[in-house]
């Protein structure tokens, strides 16, 4: 009896009262996917769309499902490389080619926490909030550190078009160098238009950007 | 009406050691509300903080402290069981009185 | 004339920046930080809002003229002190597990006769005159476990399961920025703008971080419940409206509260 | 910290504009603050411009007398920013703080009875990183040291 609802030890909790035991049991049983499942569930009927953020935010995309579900352990290599490939070919490039735009503007895309949020109004341009996660601008004292410092970015690369179109690739899709980096896909999911990404690559990559200085 | 305030005073040698919190809006008058309407100013322009009816300490405010003022501050010859007594008075001509012992 | 004062200004202003910004900078802005937050530390508005709590708790209240007296947080009828250490828990008579806003609302409505609508009504105070009876409340039934070590069953069935799906969430992904709680909160010494971020999937992050809440947050000017601080991170993670005592916030919340387990209750506190 | 130096770099700013607040009139010798109405004109001059037109009266002197204490350089909100001071000038009189750049320059006047310590802290809002001065009238003068602090930007979402 032990055996059997160690087994489908989540099937069984759902269905039964379960005593203690049973529960500690689960912990070690190779069950996860089915508490994922039942988180899953119990997410989409505890949260309300609100304004622009709808229930379908709640859906996962391939990449958003595997990082959840490798959130506490290690990424098998050969998964990483799926998603970055799978990433990098939903880059795509301005016609014109040209991926340098102005610094100024990007420099108030970086500071802008705004939009996406069900506060914000959908009309007005979002930001990309670079400061809240990464030092740039040495000006600004009130940057965060999840993300690595951008001081220099240029500068210490070179201002190559190598560097350029690094900078526009990783703004776009960060996923396709880093499976499951905490950069949001600006160009992926469509938060940042493509002018505003080359602003931010300007701000970035420009040797006049107060970045670089 | 107004909440009551929430006033300590505490002998620190031979001083009283007065902390008071006052539960106030401070509204600056410079808001706006989410219809884009100004919130009108509503703020306390007059303190007065008095130990056996002698005025240890007075204020004028501005819509500049911040909501939900705090001052501390120490003032001699206090003694436990003493009162202090504090009084503010708003724009909008509310006021509130509050009173502690001296512990 | 204008032009002059505000040049004089600007530039003295100029100076003295450049005085103050060495190289050091990282370190002093955090240094100037903490010191900022041990200044407010001396008068918590908090206590403002745990006295109309207190008065709110014992005053009849809804149709039925029931005060919270009646109210059983899980140690008895009208018990606050300890309560909150002890949630979220499971309540037989609601045949669920409730943190501490939820199980307040169950005694509005089965006990007070209020209806949900209007017991649901003011969740959280608009920052302005709007002022929330929940927040109150919350601020002061906490203060009443100042000291008390945090001591969430988790050995219950369902407490444990509800924990063990509130991990789920904690690392789920989603939305149009691919956030999930752990994005922020799942490194230790990472902050955002210049606000540190507690490493929440480490037993100490969690610690310090639940036993702060409720919180007077001073840029909000109210006190902020747990379900608050849950719904706003929601919000800022761009994702849906995460519902007012839905199961979702109360797993995510028997999660980190458990994961509290064993420290002292340390709030209601003041933050930025 | 380093009021003097900093004293040094603004006192020219400093000074011209604490005068107009002093010559505003918003304290009378020898009467408690709280007694007399609100100084209406005192608390709304909006720019340093508008303090200019009321020129007159005694410059305020620059202080090492007068020092912030639990006084952040830099507030981590600007909603409420922790203001400590305290007065060593001999018969002081009453403590005054302003905002330069806020909307209305003077945040408070506290008028010191003898018998309370001429120290007190409270809170302010700013609206930017601005210099804040603390004027003390004593002895019928007025004396004044200064400080910056700078606000921060705040959250994920702002």
């Amino acid at each position: 009896m032990r055996t059997r609802i160690v087994g489908r030890c989540v099937a069984s909790i759902a269905v039964i009262g379960i005593a203690v035991s049973v529960v500690y049991g689960c912990a070690s049983a190779p069950a996860k996917n089915d508490v994922g499942e039942r988180a899953e569930a119990m997410m989409k009927s505890s949260f309300k769309a609100h304004g622009q953020a709808t229930l379908a935010r709640l859906d996962q995309d391939e990449t958003q499902r595997v990082c959840s579900e490798y959130a506490e352990r290690a990424l098998p290599p050969a998964t990483a490389e799926r998603i970055e490939k799978a990433n990098l070919d939903t880059i795509r490039y301005p016609a014109d080619g040209n991926l340098v735009g102005d610094w100024k503007s990007g420099e108030k895309i970086a500071q802008s926490g705004q939009g996406f949020q069900y506060s914000d109004d959908p009309k007005k341009p979002a930001g990309a909030n670079c400061y809240a996660c990464h030092q740039l601008s040495p000006k600004e004292l009130s940057y965060g550190t999840i993300g690595p410092s951008l001081y220099r970015f240029g500068k210490d690369r070179g201002y190559t078009d190598e560097t350029r179109r690094y900078a526009w690739q990783k703004i776009y899709n960060a996923e396709a160098f880093a499976a499951c980096s905490n950069l949001p896909r600006f160009g992926y999911h469509h938060i940042l238009t493509e002018q505003q990404i080359r602003d931010v690559v300007a701000l970035l990559v420009d040797p006049a950007s107060p970045v670089n200085q | 009406m107004a909440d009551p305030m929430k006033i300590r005073a505490n002998l620190v040698g031979d001083s009283t050691e007065v902390k008071v919190l006052m539960s106030h809006e401070m509204e600056t008058g410079q808001r706006k509300d989410a219809q884009g309407k100004t919130i009108p100013a509503w703020f306390i322009q007059k303190v007065k903080v008095t130990h056996n009816d002698k005025v240890v300490l007075a204020a004028q405010w501005g819509p500049a402290v911040s909501k939900n003022p705090f001052v501390s501050f120490k003032f001699k010859g206090g003694a436990k069981g003493d009162k202090v007594k504090i009084t503010w008075v708003d724009n909008h001509d509310d006021s509130r009185t509050d009173e502690a012992t001296i512990a | 004339m204008r032009t002059m004062i505000r040049l004089a200004v600007a530039a003295g202003a100029a100076a003295v920046f450049a005085a103050s910004t060495g190289a050091a900078l990282g370190e002093s802005t955090a240094d100037e930080i903490a010191k900022y937050r041990e200044a407010l530390q001396d008068g918590n508005p908090a206590e403002l809002w745990e006295a109309r709590g207190e008065e709110m708790w014992k005053a009849p209240r809804g149709p039925n003229k029931v005060s919270f007296e009646r109210c059983d947080l899980g140690l008895g009828p009208g018990v606050v002190k300890g309560a909150y250490a002890q949630l979220p828990r499971y309540f037989p008579d609601a045949k669920r597990v409730m943190d501490l806003e939820t199980r307040l609302v169950w005694c509005m409505v089965r006990q007070q006769g209020m209806s949900e609508a209007d017991a649901l009504k003011n969740t959280f105070g608009d920052g302005s005159a709007k002022r929330s009876d929940l927040e109150a409340l919350a601020a002061y039934v906490a203060s009443q476990s100042q000291g008390i070590r945090m001591h969430v069953a988790l050995d219950e069935p369902h407490v444990h399961d509800m924990y063990r799906l509130g991990e789920k969430m904690f690392y789920y992904r989603g939305g149009t920025h691919d956030f999930s709680c752990a994005t922020c909160h799942g490194d230790d010494g990472k902050r955002i703008r210049l606000q540190d971020l507690p490493n929440l999937t480490k037993v100490e992050g969690a610690r310090k971080a639940y036993t702060t809440w409720p919180a007077y947050r001073v840029s909000q000017g109210e006190v902020r419940t747990f379900q608050w601080r849950l719904n706003d991170c929601f919000r800022q993670q761009r994702f849906p409206e995460l519902a007012f005592g839905s199961d979702a916030s109360i797993a995510l919340t028997a999660y980190l509260a458990g994961r509290a387990n064993g420290a002292e209750y340390a709030g209601p506190a003041i933050k930025r | 910290m380093n009021t003097n130096r900093r004293h040094a770099l603004k006192t020219g700013s400093a000074l011209s504009l604490l005068t107009l607040v002093a010559a505003a009139g918003w304290l009378k010798p020898g009467e408690a603050a709280a007694a007399d109405a609100w100084n209406k004109s005192a608390f709304e001059t909006h720019s340093l411009d508008e303090t200019m037109k009321a020129l007159g009266g005694s410059s305020p002197v620059p202080s090492n007398d007068i020092v912030f204490f639990s006084t952040p350089d830099i507030a981590e909100n600007g909603a409420v920013v922790p203001v400590g001071i305290t007065s060593k000038v001999p018969q002081t009189e009453s403590i005054a703080i302003l905002i330069e750049k806020n909307p209305n320059m003077l945040a408070a006047v506290f008028d010191i009875p003898p018998g309370t310590d001429p120290s007190l802290t409270t809170r302010i809002k700013m609206a930017q990183t601005s210099n804040v001065y603390a004027l003390v009238k004593a002895n019928g003068k007025y004396y004044v040291t200064s400080k910056e602090i700078k606000v921060t930007l705040g959250g994920c979402g702002g």
